[in-house]
């Protein structure tokens, strides 16, 4: 036992205990601890293990650059968070917590035999071996090395828990609430400035929380702040990242801190739009480098520091302090007033300020300059040091439970860095200062290089007597790369410190290098003989912190991930048993199963249904837009590829769009309407893409056009009515529409009345039967279904799907655009010549239409397809060969667009892209399939009432 | 003919209430996507002023764009569609439907997914932006009080996305 | 070099570790060459070390403005997969996956190459359709490519939430079993070591600022800010800034850069097996074997080369990987990066001869570039020795935007209906 | 080739509309690809090599960038901006037809 809690001071509610757990010990606190505190409180200096040697850890830090003390902690089912810092986390009644990668246990981890082979894995080692025998690596290397990885186990449950999300605006935002960042809000309250204040802490007050002479101003400032209108305040809110325009990202921790279960979103992003920002991120202490470094009881002085001052706890009962710099005398300062045992101080420099000296001696402590700590003794836990002058003579046991190291600091630059601001290097401090800013942003206090805590030497690694290729000197201690590593890399020829970083993974642990960076600059710098700007500096990546996946994601979780678009008509369908698809953000009834159908009876029936009486079918999701405007039939003439001056108002013409490479992105049947207004329609896919290409067009290469784009989409419910009896079932509801074949033919619009309602009535069929597109405003759509299928009853009126939609336009040789076209294929592969406007000089494609490669034989062609055995359905995605007999691989010609078993024809039907398709119709062709070869015949099309008799009715 | 047609709304009529914040369903009424590149000429077949300024509301009339503003009217309204002049009147009335957010903390339940520095939209404006991904026109006609039209297929989730920002307020 | 092997490890350990020589020097430039790669990311540093070890060419030097693997090559997710739609694309990423198979040993350095299969989810009929076509055509093309059902996917990848109630329900799977990760560096690495013992010069910290051309139009080297360095046959790999390098020839490309973002979350223990790719809902994921969740997402909507991340992809991707993945919510990403990619009108890549004699060229690659090095190194290599196009990368020269016979794997997968 | 919006858009650049006048978060702006490529007035007229250029060659700049964004959910109109590539800062943005900036 080495740590334990003083009988008075710190910030901690001693009126509140609190219990929790770790490893499935009970222990008690108190409110107002971290899981950290807590735990050193109780003696507990053993928190975790490190990632490759599995060497026992205790505390670094006291904040959020910890490395070494990372827990798991449970709130409950399915609310399991691995790789917390002990030193983050707060304390709160039933905390539970475990320790992580060690097995069986966190004081006997079998994983530690790493350390013992540590001289056998060097950075890099697994670049060099693992490679013989050749299989092993599949069977054996591969999977065992996967097993070794990862810190903290992945949570297994779905979280329960939601989060929240907004954006913010404000004049200025400043990050971090030390004395610098109160200051800075300070001089901004009262003014008409909307200030945001934020700090990752559950309290305000940064470094001044470690310092009680500061404590009554922090109380007077917060109390100023609280008072001041226009300042918002965030505590356990983490600015995490720094994007373009003053743009900053930060996560708020609104219930782990809280007894579970909590109410409420667990964390919240804030996305925040500064005018201006101020950093006032602090600084992080340096640790030092030698042997040893890590043994648990070795840790930064401004952390025990922290300890004793905000939360009572003392890090040893003998404690020693190994510095480089001025800041670590104070600390130990600190421990000793408060009564804490001072084993000694040594430190690096062989002079220090005299009034250091005259303190030390005040208090009794022994002081040995021009020394340095060369060894650490006992495995989890310090026992005592081994110190040495600095020339290596002199080598003397120090008993201590205890050691501090101070050696110096390093701003915290890091969302500075994501502002793309440059740094400047200060020789003086061994670190990289801000320099020139890239957005409107300032740092103050520490994070801007100034700080009151005296100076300092700046090392790489401490002397030592002893052989520095034996020495486990550790940089970075997560992923435990000691400063021998770092040499090795150099050697090798790894020259940049991106090199080095990757090589030996220094800084690339959960803590992002907040500790190790410098050092591990400092060494390459030494080893390469170079200064240390000349090796450059590893990018500062968002975010400074982890941060959730779901506090990321906002509230884009469950229902609110992504809109899924029903139609009105949809609830319609889903009462009454329909089984949907996905269509681009729309749902769809796909068919409509009776009594334990399965999809094919279904759609057979649904088919059936409408060939020889009535089908209803919704339409709504069709793409629609008005386009009105004397020059609307001049712009519609240069999208399509088809002719529109001619058409008469109250007509309406299949129209194709080709993207300017010649290729078909979209189609539909258009109206006119009026000599300056046409009803388009779209793909249900295609609606908006369709919609901005057209606006680009109209706005950007024909802005003298006097015509206008509104979508009208949502405006218009649409109500397919197909079948032989479509017309008698509608006529009784219709007024002010001559329905009859002659005054209201194929491809025809009327304007009129239905039940009471306008409606844009559309003699259309996508079936080849006679049919209607009822168009009504949307709020009727419902009612008016229920209309349709109500008096529809005497005719047998079937809802159908999408499916058999599908069967009913393939039996036509209709196409789908995105089904029988995949983004390559021109109007001439599908057989859609007649659709093209040979006489029109210019329409958006055609030029790309008469490229050498678009007008060469042997293109992929639409063709029909009918197997030899009537039964068989092709797959659609089958590829067709002329040659089943052939090797592999195979020369594929051709594969299956669409196919269907066709109740109508009583066999299966299909559609294929085929190489020069048209001009094999009648050959056989063979659709290999695992388990056999299907032979097929090229045919035309269309499969059903080729004459088309059966529309014009 | 039998009985009329009755509407169909695609999200609840009822009012959500929350702490500092109401949502509710705003009754039918007429809407026109007007769109011309000389204003007059619309002016004069309308018989009354349309706003100049992008983002202001006149007469029920709210300008969208440089050529474009959304006229909301009572149910109803018809207007004639100007054949022949460079002007284009299309009735949207059905496209969308509109929600009213209101109460003291209306713009913290709408800045949960709108970009807009809401303190800098003030009464009497309205404009075209997107909540999260989800296009919406914003109006703002009080100090506590907004209205946003929404497409109707969206409705249901923008909805649920308000009440779920209300309920999220603390 | 000093051969890497279990044996040589125990070795030099035994001395400290202190006799490891340089994987590969830092060579200053010679006043001339036989051939000069532009850019040493994996796919040039394999294009000099094919050039050197398969046709002889040794007097190659890869000049790099940065750190040789600083691109994408270190920046990527480091997805590996051949089941690519047409022929001329299951041709290309197959002779690369061959190439993947058996690298480790050739180079004598351990890429990590893991075959834990990569599947592709399909989230809608389309996708289905779309998805049978490509197993189809895979398996006449000899490429490995299976269906599962949406069962068999989440059997495969437990972590993988099969719920029909989800947004984009899972139905079914495209399972490439060959398909895996590697690691990226070390492809870099290796092929840079390997190249140096074999006479490359890899020479780093050297940016190319003009391409010099003679009276005829040829190349006669490069000028660099290192000084001018002779040859009569120079290959372009530079990623993201291809359109820059064309342009000192004189030559615009059809090219956009685009940044593409990528994540990593904080390490844990084994839990997901295999690479998960949706499209549907734009999202990738693998789990390293460091234990980090390494999720791919798209790439930006506007053109630039600034590398900065940008927090709306980290917002959408993390949102979809959390509808996909449900446990991972409360996972923690840790690190965020950007890469720039070069994207062409149909998204194959351009890998040939360009208009310039002497001068080749590989680009182009998009977001699939990793998975290709070893073939498109190779391939490089073939063109600028024989000058002209091995069979494999005849189909991905520069004309075929001008005669229109596009290798658009993209668009067949077309968009819904 | 005329780009799509995306299917998500960005909420990280401050985009100055020339049309509202206003600067507004990137999440209501589309990318629109390089701008002032003019659309020939008789495509007929050109060789295929001329057509390749108008549809495929840009200029990709690491740099000054000419490019359109519409402010799709917003006033809904194309216009013209300079951003520098290498920093994603925005120079100028101007309306549709003005000249070249």
């Amino acid at each position: 036992m080495s740590g334990f809690r003083l009988d008075q001071g710190g910030r901690i509610d001693r009126s509140q205990p609190v219990s929790f757990s770790f490893d499935g010990v009970t222990y008690q606190g108190y409110a107002g601890d971290t899981l950290a505190s807590a735990l050193l409180a109780n003696g507990v200096m053993l928190l975790g293990r490190s990632f490759k040697y599995h060497r026992p850890r205790g505390l670094l830090g006291a904040g959020s650059e910890e490395p070494n003390a990372l827990v798991s902690v449970t709130r409950g089912p399915g609310r399991f968070t691995p790789n917390l810092r002990a030193t983050s986390v707060e304390l709160h009644e039933g905390l539970s917590a475990t320790s992580q990668n060690r097995w069986p246990s966190l004081k006997t981890d079998f994983g530690a035999i790493n350390d013992r082979l540590g001289m056998f894995l060097p950075a890099g080692f697994y670049n060099k071996t693992f490679m013989w025998p050749r299989s092993f690596w599949d069977r054996l290397y591969e999977p065992a090395i996967r097993r070794m990885a990862g810190l903290g186990e992945a949570p297994t449950e779905i979280d329960p828990d939601h989060y929240g999300a907004t954006y913010a605006h404000c004049d200025l935002l400043i990050v971090g609430a030390g004395p610098a960042g109160i200051d800075a809000a300070l001089e901004a309250s009262g003014t008409s400035k909307r200030v945001v204040l934020l700090d990752e802490q559950d309290e305000a007050g940064g470094g001044a929380l470690s310092d009680p002479a500061l404590w009554k101003w922090l109380e007077e400032s917060l109390k100023d702040l609280a008072a001041a209108p226009n300042i918002t305040i965030l505590r356990r809110t983490t600015a995490f990242g720094y994007y373009h325009d003053n743009f900053v990202g930060a996560v708020e921790r609104l219930t782990d801190h809280l007894p579970h279960p909590a109410d409420g979103a667990r964390e919240k992003l804030w996305r925040i739009r500064a005018d201006e920002v101020v950093l006032a991120q602090g600084a992080i202490e340096r640790p030092l480098v030698f042997a040893g470094n890590d043994v648990p009881g070795v840790m930064l002085a401004s952390a025990a520091r922290t300890l004793l001052q905000r939360y009572g706890v003392a890090v040893g009962r003998s404690v020693a302090l190994m510095a480089a710099h001025d800041s670590g005398w104070r600390d130990i300062f600190a421990l000793a007033r408060a009564g804490v045992g001072v084993a000694a101080i040594i430190d690096l420099r062989e002079s220090v300020d005299a009034a250091l000296l005259g303190e030390a001696q005040v208090l009794g402590i022994a002081v040995e300059l021009g020394h340095s700590v060369i060894d650490v003794h006992g495995r989890l836990a310090v026992k005592g040091v081994t110190i040495a002058r600095n020339d290596g003579a002199g080598a003397a046991l120090l008993a201590c439970d205890a050691l501090l190291m101070a050696g110096g600091w390093t701003p915290s630059v890091h969302l500075w860095s994501h502002s793309k601001g440059s740094l400047a290097w200060r020789d003086d401090l061994g670190a990289y200062v801000p320099d020139q800013p890239n957005e409107a942003v300032r740092c103050v206090g520490a994070c801007s290089g100034k700080w009151s805590f005296g100076s300092g030497l700046v090392t790489d690694s401490l002397p030592t007597p002893r052989d520095q290729s034996r020495i486990k000197a550790f940089v970075d201690f997560q992923n435990d790369v000691t400063a021998k590593d770092i040499r090795l890399a150099v050697r090798e020829g790894f020259k940049s410190i991106e090199h080095i970083k990757r090589y030996t993974t220094t800084g690339m642990a959960t803590d992002q290098g907040k500790t190790s960076n410098l050092n591990g600059l400092q060494i390459a710098a030494q080893a390469l003989g170079r200064p240390v700007v000349d090796i450059g500096l590893t990018s500062f990546r968002p975010p400074y912190t982890p941060q959730s996946f779901g506090a990321l994601a906002g509230h884009a979780q469950g229902a609110l991930f992504q809109p899924t678009r029903k139609t009105g008509i949809d609830s319609w369908a889903e009462e009454n048993g329909a089984v949907f698809e996905l269509v681009a953000q729309w749902r769809r009834a796909r068919y409509f199963p009776q009594g334990g159908e399965g999809m094919l009876a279904a759609v057979n029936r649904e088919c059936r249904a409408v060939r020889s009486s009535v089908g209803i079918f919704d339409a709504s999701t069709l793409g629609k837009i008005e386009v009105v405007g004397p020059d609307a039939a001049e712009f519609l003439n240069r999208m399509y590829t088809n002719p529109w001056k001619a058409l008469e108002p109250g007509r309406c013409r299949y129209g194709l769009l080709l993207k300017e490479d010649g290729f078909i992105t979209d189609d539909g049947v258009s109206a006119r309407l009026a000599a300056d207004r046409f009803h388009l329609t779209t793909t249900t896919g295609g609606a908006a893409r369709v919609l901005n290409t057209m606006e680009d067009y109209l706005q950007t290469e024909w802005p003298d056009l006097d015509v206008w784009l509104t979508s009208t989409t949502e405006q218009w419910a649409v109500i397919a009515l197909q079948g032989p009896m479509a017309r008698k079932l509608l006529a009784p509801l219709v007024e002010g529409i001559d329905l009859s074949a002659d005054a209201f033919p194929h491809m025809a619009i009327r304007e009129g009345t239905i039940c009471g309602v306008p409606t844009r009535l559309f003699r259309v069929s996508f079936t080849g039967e006679l049919g209607f597109e009822i168009n009504v405003p949307a709020a009727y759509g419902r009612a008016l279904w229920e209309r349709l299928i109500a008096d529809g009853a005497a005719y047998g009126i079937t809802p159908y799907g999408t499916e058999a939609m599908h069967v009913l336009r393939a039996e036509k040789g209709f196409i789908i655009v995105g089904q029988d076209t995949d983004g390559t294929v021109t109007p001439y592969d599908a057989g859609l010549d007649w659709a093209v406007g040979k006489k029109k000089p210019d329409f958006v494609g055609k030029r790309s239409l008469s490229r050498s490669d678009i007008v060469a034989p042997g293109r992929k062609q639409l063709v029909g397809l009918l197997t030899d055995d009537p039964t068989v359905v092709l797959e659609e995605g089958a590829q067709i060969v002329a040659d089943p007999a052939q090797a592999v691989p195979m020369t594929m010609i051709g594969h299956v667009t669409s196919a269907y078993w066709s109740e109508a024809l009583g066999r299966s039907i299909a559609l294929a892209l085929v190489a020069g398709g048209q001009q094999r119709i009648g050959e056989v062709l063979y659709v290999p399939m695992p388990d056999r070869v299907i032979s097929a015949r090229i045919s035309g099309t269309v499969f059903y009432d080729p004459e088309g008799a059966r529309l014009h009715v | 003919m039998s009985e009329a047609l009755v509407r169909t709304d695609p999200v609840s009529g009822l009012d959500f209430v929350s702490e500092g914040v109401r949502l509710s369903l705003a009754g039918p009424m007429a809407r026109f996507s007007l769109r011309a590149r000389q204003p007059e000429v619309l002016e004069q077949l309308l018989g009354f002023k349309l706003p100049r300024q992008i983002g202001a509301i006149q007469a029920g009339a709210a300008c969208l764009g440089p050529d474009e503003w959304l006229l909301r009217a009572p149910a109803g309204t018809k207007l004639s569609l100007g054949s022949g002049l460079p002007v284009a009147i299309t009735e949207v009335s059905e496209r969308s439907v509109c929600l009213i957010v209101e109460g003291p903390r209306a713009a913290e339940v709408l800045a949960a997914g709108c970009p807009l520095d809401l303190d800098r939209f003030t009464a009497g404006r309205a404009t075209r932006t997107v909540f999260e991904t989800v296009e919406i026109v914003l109006l703002r006609t009080g100090d506590n009080r907004f209205e946003v039209e929404v497409w109707r297929s969206f409705a249901p989730w923008f909805r649920t996305a308000l009440e779920t920002a209300a309920g999220q307020l603390r | 070099m000093t051969r890497f092997s279990a044996f040589s490890l125990f070795a030099k350990a035994l001395g400290g570790h202190q006799s490891w020589p340089e994987q590969w020097p830092d060579a200053s430039p010679k006043p001339d060459y036989d051939a000069i790669i532009v850019g040493a990311g994996g796919h040039g540093l394999g294009a000099a070390y094919y050039l050197a070890k398969k046709y002889g060419i040794t007097k190659v030097a890869v000049i790099e403005k940065g750190w040789l693997g600083g691109g994408n090559t270190g920046r990527n997710t480091t997805i590996i997969r051949s089941n690519y739609l047409y022929d001329e694309s299951a041709h290309l990423y197959d002779h690369a996956l061959k190439l993947w198979d058996g690298l480790s040993q050739e180079l004598n350095y351990n890429t990590m190459y893991s075959k834990r299969g990569v599947m592709m989810l399909a989230h809608n009929v389309h996708d289905v359709q779309s998805f049978k076509r490509h197993i189809h055509a895979n398996r006449l093309n000899g490429v490995d490519n299976e269906w599962l059902s949406a069962e068999q996917a989440k059997e495969y990848c437990p972590p993988l939430s099969i719920s029909p109630d989800a947004r984009h329900p899972v139905l079914g799977a495209a399972l490439q079993r060959r398909g895996g990760t590697a690691r990226h560096d070390t492809v870099a690495w290796g092929y840079a070591r390997a190249a140096a013992a074999l006479g490359v010069d890899i020479i780093q910290n050297c940016a190319v600022t003009g391409i010099r051309r003679g009276a005829d139009g040829a190349v006669e080297g490069v000028e660099t800010t290192r000084g001018f360095i002779a040859s009569k046959r120079i290959g372009v790999s530079a990623a993201g800034h291809s359109s820059v390098i064309m342009q000192m020839a004189g030559l615009d490309f059809p090219l956009e850069s685009y940044p593409l973002q990528a994540l990593v979350s904080e390490p844990v223990k084994p839990v997901f097996p295999c690479v998960v790719m949706s499209n549907t809902v734009h999202a990738y994921m693998s789990q390293s074997d460091k234990g980090e969740l390494v999720i791919g997402a798209g790439t930006d909507q506007y053109v630039s080369y600034s590398q900065r991340g940008a927090l709306h992809i980290v917002e959408h991707t993390l949102a979809a990987i959390c509808e996909i993945f449900p446990i991972f919510r409360r996972m923690r990403m840790l690190r965020t990066w950007g890469g720039i990619v070069d994207v062409t009108p149909d998204r194959s890549p351009i890998l040939g001869k360009t208009p310039v004699k002497g001068l080749y060229v590989n680009c182009g690659w998009g977001t699939g570039g990793f998975k290709a090095t070893p073939g498109a190194g190779d391939l490089l290599a073939y063109t600028m020795a024989k000058d002209e196009p091995h069979p494999i990368n005849a189909p991905y020269n520069l004309d075929r935007f001008r005669t229109g016979r596009l290798i658009d794997e993209a668009a067949a997968a077309a968009v819904a209906h | 080739m005329r780009r799509q919006p995306p299917q998500w858009r960005i909420e990280m650049l401050l985009i100055h509309c020339p049309y509202c006048d206003e600067a507004r978060a990137e999440i209501e702006f589309a990318y629109a690809g390089e701008a002032h490529i003019v659309r020939p007035p008789d495509p007929s007229l050109m060789s295929d090599e001329e057509w390749q250029r108008y549809l495929f060659i840009r200029s990709n700049p690491r740099g000054r960038h000419h490019e359109r964004w519409r402010h799709i959910h917003g006033c809904g109109r194309f216009f013209n901006a300079v951003r520098d590539t290498a920093t994603d800062k925005f120079e100028a943005t101007y309306k549709a037809g003005e000249p070249r900036r």
